[in-house]
């Protein structure tokens, strides 16, 4: 069943055209990744679909429903959750209230947040030790994992991640995509910008790249990692 | 060693704490002139603190940092620039609404002269001075390959040339040691290849480099030596091939399988 | 002596009443709301409207303050919040300065320049203990500044709506994406804001009567006030409304009551330079 | 660097309306004094321009400064028969110091806490003059001071004073001008946006601020002692936090961190304040909503609006 | 608030009227201009003067020199033949330059001292200057209540520091000192801190010397804090705002004033002050009344000498005026008024009566 579905949208800021006719899906339970250089316009794309940016032509459909043209906190309380590039982690708020704001959108009054604090501790056992700690504090890998756990918070239907691995640590790279392939597994359909793309491609059922903001090719992750013109221009090789 | 020299920075026991956290601890390497020498450790184990420390951000609570044989703890940021120090940040750091050019001009003004007085009257001192400042600018981004993009607003810069504006401005200062902290974050492994050629092309220049990364293939590739951090003590240090294969470098960062890196 | 720091505290009570409203909109939108002190003026008009023109009770006018102020509240917010939420905190600033003008010399067009008071719930009795008197009124201060301190502190620090108030004052783009209702969230504040004015304007009324200054002149008060003790923090608030009001009592009377506001300004210079957070308030710096 | 051929020339065509301007209204005392009044906030306004354009600070202050100003030139040539020009460059140099040495606490802070200190700075400036009898004269304020007089010229027709304030705004643009394209307009603008970067870049950011507060307070200054001989009575209420409120709406109006900006600015208020007195005590009312309206849709003053048409316009040539 | 007002199309006599119509100044300056309209329309409903209509230019000079200068301007282009002036002397004082040059005779009803000492020819004050209020209610102090330890209370503003001058010079002539003297800002809310320290310098009375909303807050702390001695207060505590603002405070308190408006038994004076609150529906204070007799007297120079700016300063100068509050006739240094009275306030059913004391006449012979 599709989930996602971005029919020939356009961006622009300013005058400046970001994407150009994009056209994709993204179905129920997959995990789908978007590769493209510098400035290729992954990013707008995700920024768009959670409400952040309005497209000035074109639709997307959310679970049979159009929500280009509604507020971003209510696509946010239909279940998607948008892990932002650049962290944007409340630089005021402990490491707690930076994860409890994210349960906004489905906690009702009183309602316990243990279990998903304890999903999220247990994937990154450093943010229980800087549990109030200000935000702007942590370092700026403990701040992406901060980032992810609040996208985790929210229990999303479907998850948007922006670059979820940039600045963590080999090992824990190893384990924020491990967690990425177990959630999914737990049925949240996740659409994921990497730019590691071969991890990506490891764990993506399907791909999309993208040049100049516009799609240039898309198939599954298996193929896209054996196309020769991808090999050279994402895997350095 | 690989080596050109002598040290041109120690550390010496450098310690610093953040209310009940001691953040780095006795921390001491020395990095030799001209090298390029890595600093790796999993996230939070006190890399980027390091970084403050030496460029004058943060002031340790103890310990030494002995930079052309003298100690420069104490410096405030622009006095340890105007040594020889420049740097890069993690968390990029555009001044927005300046151009790309006038963001790598500003870097200059610390190698120049002209008082106020002359340059409220325009003299031709300081007109001279204004023509060499954009000049340098250009070259520096000329240099990371952004010469065409030098009227743009830096702020609209995509993620990665932000990166590489950053290394053009730290280059404009005319350092002697150079301060990356993660310059690949955000570049495709097509771009890191870039990067690599790049970094050495600075070492080439005679520039002494300290080197924050998370990408392994980078490191090992370009490292003189490395620094491996881990609850802000050092846990281990050499050559590239000897931490690569030193377990507990593998138990506390790199982790067993290489799966995803 | 105690009879000087019973009427400093009191003084106190009334700056901090004002910065309470202050703070819920600092702490909501991440600006300084420069018209609050008017807003404060207004809560009272609004009592002394009720009472002097309608000829009601006394109860009767707080209630209509209280509405009539959550009107002003929303006005506030879509007049001079609003259209501005995306653009620099300056232009916020500076729209509220421009609502202050507006809204001060709307008072003196309706209710002329001169002064004017409400009766305060308690009557005009005065409270003898030992050698020291003060208004009952002042009690009722005392009692209804604890009861509002202890309630927005618990509100910012337990409650998880104050929580979501700090989130979108820092940064309201993000705020959204966690499903905060941003525009309602702040709404709310500026409604809630306006009602904790009327309350301030009834206490201030009875003491220090109503003249369409009256604003600016308690809202530079709270404004150093909040300096000293940290801004956005509202135990930084209390304590430093009571220090001031404390220190400016005593100054009066044991030191110079012609440069006592000379030396008000030079305890908030003094404090901003020894202790650039105040009391109270929390680094936040950039992290590179 | 420097001009381009077309702000060049519009840059000449003002002038030449300015200096051939008053003769038509020469016969009017109440549109030269509003030339005059209009001139000098203009100055004003730059000042105020240094510091919000260029670092992004908001001060509620500038009256401080401007009071400054005018106190120490109407004391010099008063009290101590100085002739005017060298008194007003020396109370501009005073202002100056002043404002050097309220940015060393003012410095170390910022945003909010600024904006408090500057408010602060007004009213002590205000206070000490009210309450500083035996200097100041209180409230009675100093009178009669006299004209400015260049060797056998007495400048006291408001004719003859348009074009000394014409003479100083021009002194203050070309000022304002060279700055920007400086290295110190550059370390401000990069210390506004950024300090700690910048601070890394190799910039003291103490200095820039401080010589930011310099040049913006001493243009105040000048501004206050060219106000003190044209009115010729000067007293504690003019320099109140009204008056600063009304600088920044000026600087905000005209479009901030821009050199037309405080020109336009400054003009366009002086007119409307004047206009408005016609709905008598409503005026007020009226003059705050328009800063809200103002801040609603010229967020980026008369000079943001121009540019936006500009780019409507050129980017119709385009299509 | 103030009413708009406007006459007749073919006006022919234009005086101007300045006047603080905003800002917190316009407490007394919107019931003098009241006053300026009530008289002109007076005369105009007569048939205007010698048959010729007055229209006023009415112009705010806010709080600022700067409005006062630009509102003088706007009224001299209107090419007016007098001018009722504002109130607040730093006003006066900016507008005196250009003034003389004009040569324009320039009216008004300040208080402050300094002003006619300047030698301007074309300034006529008609109020009794502080030089004869203050010293009426200091001697009262002194000579009628005894009060031999006086302490002083004093506003900052001009007002309050020429009145502290005047007050002190007369004290030292009867060889007395205050045991201590107290300052404020007009717009202080509290003046405990003033009083603990008047409390321990154990005075005998209390005078004070401020502004209306400050003058209520030292009366009603001061009987509050159960420093029970007499408190003679300023012409401030003379208006009726004031006196709800004190409450049952305003027992006993002495009071100078120039004039009485709402409660003198004089019945002009009555029948005058019904009119003044039911066409502007506030209550006239002493000021007021005597910016009414000041336009009065002015109407009665146009009257005499037609619209010409000399005659009218020549005439004024020469002729004396018997108006509401009194008679005026100025000195060579262009004082008006002479008059001074003391009045003692005490409540009956809740409401602040005033009782004339005490009169004092220094008019020079
Ligand atoms: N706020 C903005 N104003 C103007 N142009 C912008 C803005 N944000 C992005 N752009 C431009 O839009 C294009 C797409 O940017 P986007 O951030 O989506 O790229 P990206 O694919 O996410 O790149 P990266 O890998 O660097 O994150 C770029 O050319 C960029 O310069
Ligand atoms: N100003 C500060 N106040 C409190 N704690 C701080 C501060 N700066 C850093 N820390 C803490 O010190 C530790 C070291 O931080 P640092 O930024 O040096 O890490 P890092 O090694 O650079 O990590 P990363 O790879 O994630 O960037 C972290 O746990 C961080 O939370
Ligand atoms: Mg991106
Ligand atoms: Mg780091």
């Amino acid at each position: 069943m599709v989930m996602l579905r971005v029919e020939r949208i356009e961006v622009f800021y300013g005058n400046v055209q970001a994407l150009r006719n994009i056209e994709f899906e993204v179905n129920q339970g997959e995990i789908v990744t978007l590769l493209g250089a510098n400035g290729a316009g992954k990013s707008t794309i995700l920024r768009t679909i959670s409400g952040l940016i309005r497209p000035r032509k074109g639709r997307i459909i959310y679970l049979e429903k159009e929500i280009s043209r509604m507020s971003v906190e209510d696509i946010v309380s239909k279940g998607i959750s948008h892990v932002p590039e650049g962290r944007r982690i409340f630089p005021g708020l402990t490491v707690y209230g930076n994860l409890e704001v994210a349960t906004s959108s489905w906690r009702k009054r009183g309602a316990s947040i243990q279990d998903e604090l304890n999903n999220v501790f247990r994937l990154f056992p450093k943010l229980r030790e800087r549990m109030n700690q200000l935000g702007w504090s942590l370092s700026g890998g403990e701040q992406q994992m901060l980032a992810i756990g609040r996208g985790l918070m929210s229990r999303p239907k479907l998850l948007l991640l922006d670059e979820p691995s940039l600045g963590l640590a080999p090992k824990l790279v190893q384990s924020v995509f491990e967690t990425i392939k177990t959630i999914n597994a737990q049925g949240t359909t996740i659409l994921l910008v990497e730019q590691n793309a071969y991890a990506a491609l490891q764990i993506a059922h399907r791909g999309y790249v993208l040049e100049n903001g516009e799609v240039v090719l898309h198939g599954p992750a298996r193929d896209l990692a054996a196309n020769e013109n991808v090999r050279k221009a994402y895997l350095g090789g | 060693m690989n080596t050109s020299g002598g040290a041109l920075i120690e550390v010496e026991d450098l310690g610093i704490r953040f209310g009940g956290l001691l953040a780095v601890s006795d921390v001491s390497f020395h990095v030799s002139e001209g090298s390029i020498h890595a600093l790796i450790g999993p996230n939070g184990a006190g890399k980027t603190t390091i970084l403050n420390m030496i460029s004058g951000i943060y002031r340790p609570s103890r310990g030494k940092i002995i930079y052309g044989g003298r100690n420069i703890v104490g410096l405030p940021p622009y006095m340890v620039t105007r040594e020889g120090i420049a740097r890069t940040f993690q968390n990029i750091q555009v001044f927005e609404g300046l151009s790309v050019l006038e963001n790598v001009m500003v870097a200059r003004h610390v190698r120049t002269s002209v008082n106020l007085l002359s340059t409220i009257l325009k003299t031709p001192k300081a007109r001279r001075e204004e023509k060499s400042i954009a000049d340098k600018a250009v070259e520096a981004l000329r240099f990371v390959g952004l010469a065409d993009r030098k009227d743009m607003d830096a702020m609209n810069l995509p993620y990665g040339q932000k990166r590489l504006m950053e290394i053009a401005r730290a280059l404009a200062t005319e350092p002697h040691l150079l301060l990356l902290d993660e310059p690949s974050a955000g570049m495709n492994e097509a771009e890191v290849l870039n990067l690599v050629n790049f970094i050495n092309q600075i070492r080439e220049k005679g520039i002494t480099v300290i080197l924050i990364e998370h990408n392994m293939r980078l490191v090992m590739k370009i490292s003189d030596r490395i620094t491996v951090l881990d609850f802000g003590e050092k846990i281990a240090e050499g050559p590239p091939e000897e931490i690569q294969n030193d377990p507990r470098v593998i138990e506390a960062y790199l982790g067993t399988e290489n799966g995803y890196a | 002596m105690i009879q000087e720091i019973v009427s400093g505290l009191s003084i106190g009570c009334i700056y901090a009443m004002t910065g309470f409203g202050f703070v819920l909109i600092y702490n909501a939108v991440g600006a300084v709301n420069f018209a609050y002190g008017e807003i404060v003026m207004f809560g009272g008009y609004f009592g002394y409207l009720a009472i002097q023109s309608f000829g009601w009770s006394l109860g009767l006018a707080f209630l209509f303050s209280i509405l009539a102020m959550a009107g002003l509240g929303i006005f506030n917010d879509y007049f001079a919040y609003f259209p501005m939420r995306h653009r620099p905190v300056v232009t916020v600033i500076i729209a509220s300065i421009g609502l202050s003008i507006l809204l001060r010399n709307s008072a003196l067009a309706i209710w002329g320049p001169d002064p004017v008071k409400i009766k305060s719930f308690v009557g005009d009795q005065l409270v003898h203990i030992g050698n020291v008197v003060f208004p009952l009124h002042q009690l009722l201060i005392f009692i209804v500044t604890a009861f509002i301190f202890v309630g927005q502190v618990f509100f910012f620090s337990r409650t998880s709506i104050g929580r979501k108030l700090e989130a979108t004052a820092q940064d309201q783009e993000m705020a959204k994406l966690m499903g905060i209702k941003v525009n309602r969230m702040i709404l709310l504040t500026f409604v809630l804001a306006a009602c904790l004015a009327s309350i301030a304007g009834f206490l201030l009324a009875p003491l220090w009567f109503l003249e369409p200054d009256v604003g600016l002149y308690i809202i530079v008060k709270a404004f150093i006030a909040i300096v000293i003790g940290g801004f956005g923090s509202v135990y930084g608030l209390m304590a430093g409304g009571l220090f001031l009001g404390v220190t400016e009592v005593l100054v009066a009377s044991h030191l110079t009551s012609e440069y006592k506001d000379v030396i008000s300004f030079l305890i908030l210079v003094t404090v901003l330079i020894v202790l650039p957070q105040g009391f109270f308030g929390e680094k936040v710096a950039e992290k590179v | 660097m420097g001009f381009t051929k077309r702000q060049m020339i519009v840059t000449l065509i003002c002038f030449a309306a300015a200096v051939v301007l008053p003769i038509f209204f020469r016969g009017s005392r109440y549109y030269m004094n509003l030339f005059n009044l209009a001139g000098i906030f203009i100055i004003l306004t730059f000042s105020l321009n240094y510091i919000h354009g260029y670092l992004g600070l908001i001060s509620i202050g500038q009256a401080g400064f401007f009071a400054i100003g005018a106190y120490i030139t109407a004391g010099l040539t008063m009290g101590l028969g100085i002739n005017y020009f060298p008194a007003l460059l020396l109370a501009s140099i005073a202002a100056a110091l002043a404002g050097v040495l309220l940015g060393l606490p003012a410095s170390r802070i910022g945003g909010h806490y600024f904006v408090l200190i500057t408010l602060a700075f007004g009213e002590i400036v205000r206070l000490i003059i009210l309450n500083w009898k035996e200097v100041t004269h209180g409230t009675n304020g100093v009178n009669n001071i006299p004209p400015p007089r260049l060797g056998p010229l007495l400048i006291e027709s408001r004719f003859a004073y348009y074009y000394l304030v014409l003479f100083f705004i021009i002194v203050t643009m070309v000022v304002a001008a060279s700055v920007r394209r400086s290295k110190y307009g550059r370390s401000m603008l990069a210390t506004k946006v950024g300090e700690l970067a910048a601070n890394v870049m190799g910039i003291n950011p103490l200095s820039t601020k401080l010589i930011n507060f310099g040049i913006s307070s001493f243009f105040a200054g000048l501004a206050g002692g060219l106000y003190a001989s044209y009115i010729g009575s000067i007293s504690p209420e003019a320099f109140d936090v009204d008056l600063s409120v009304d600088i920044l709406t000026m600087t905000l109006v005209g479009g901030s961190g821009t050199i037309p900006g405080p020109v336009i600015g400054a003009t366009a208020l002086v007119f409307l304040k004047e206009w408005l007195r016609a709905v008598k005590e409503y005026y007020m009312i009226i003059y705050g909503a328009g800063i809200v309206l103002i801040m609603i849709f010229m967020p980026y003053g008369i000079m943001g609006l121009l540019r936006r048409v500009r780019d409507v316009i050129s980017s119709r040539e385009v299509r | 608030a103030i009413l708009f007002f406007s006459t007749a199309a073919f006006a022919r006599i234009d005086v101007g009227v300045i006047g603080s119509m905003t800002s917190g100044l316009a407490l007394l300056g919107q019931r003098q201009i009241n006053s300026a309209i009530l008289a002109a329309e007076e005369w105009n409903a007569k048939g205007g003067i010698n048959g010729e209509k007055t229209k006023l230019a009415i112009e705010d000079s806010g709080k600022s020199t700067t409005q006062a200068m630009t509102a003088l301007d706007r009224v001299l282009a209107e090419n007016v033949c007098a001018i009722l002036g504002p109130i607040y002397s730093f006003q006066l004082f900016a507008m005196f330059p250009e003034i003389n040059k004009e040569g324009v005779p320039l009216l008004s009803t300040s208080g402050t001292r300094k002003l006619t000492q300047m030698g301007n020819r074309w300034y006529f004050r008609l109020y009794p200057h502080d030089g004869i209020t203050k010293r009426a209610y200091t001697l009262f102090a002194v000579e009628e209540l005894g009060c031999t330890r006086p302490a002083l209370m004093c506003v900052t503003t001009e007002y309050g520091k020429s009145g502290y001058k005047i007050i002190m010079d007369v004290l030292k002539s009867k060889g007395i000192k205050p045991v201590a003297v107290t300052w404020h800002e007009k717009s202080d809310k509290d003046m405990t801190g003033q009083l603990e320290r008047i409390r321990r310098a154990h005075p005998s009375c209390i005078i004070s010397q401020a502004h209306p909303p400050d003058t209520a807050q030292i009366i009603r702390q001061q009987y509050e804090l159960g420093i029970n001695i007499p408190h003679i207060a300023s012409s401030a505590a003379s208006m009726p705002t004031v006196h709800k603002l004190v409450g049952k405070y305003m027992e006993g308190v002495y009071v100078e004033a120039a004039a009485i408006p709402n409660y003198d038994p004089d019945p002009k004076i009555q029948a005058w002050t019904k009119k003044y609150v039911k066409k502007f529906r506030t209550r006239p204070d002493s000021f007021a009344l005597l910016y009414y007799d000041t336009a009065n007297f002015l109407f009665n120079a146009i009257k005499a000498v037609g619209p010409d700016r000399k005659k009218i300063r020549d005439w004024l100068e020469k002729n004396s005026y018997k108006g509401l509050a009194g008679r005026y006739k100025f000195d060579k240094e262009h004082n008006g008024a002479f008059f001074a009275i003391i009045v003692q306030y005490h409540m009956k059913n809740g409401k602040a009566i005033p009782t004339v004391v005490k009169k004092y006449d220094f008019t020079p012979e």
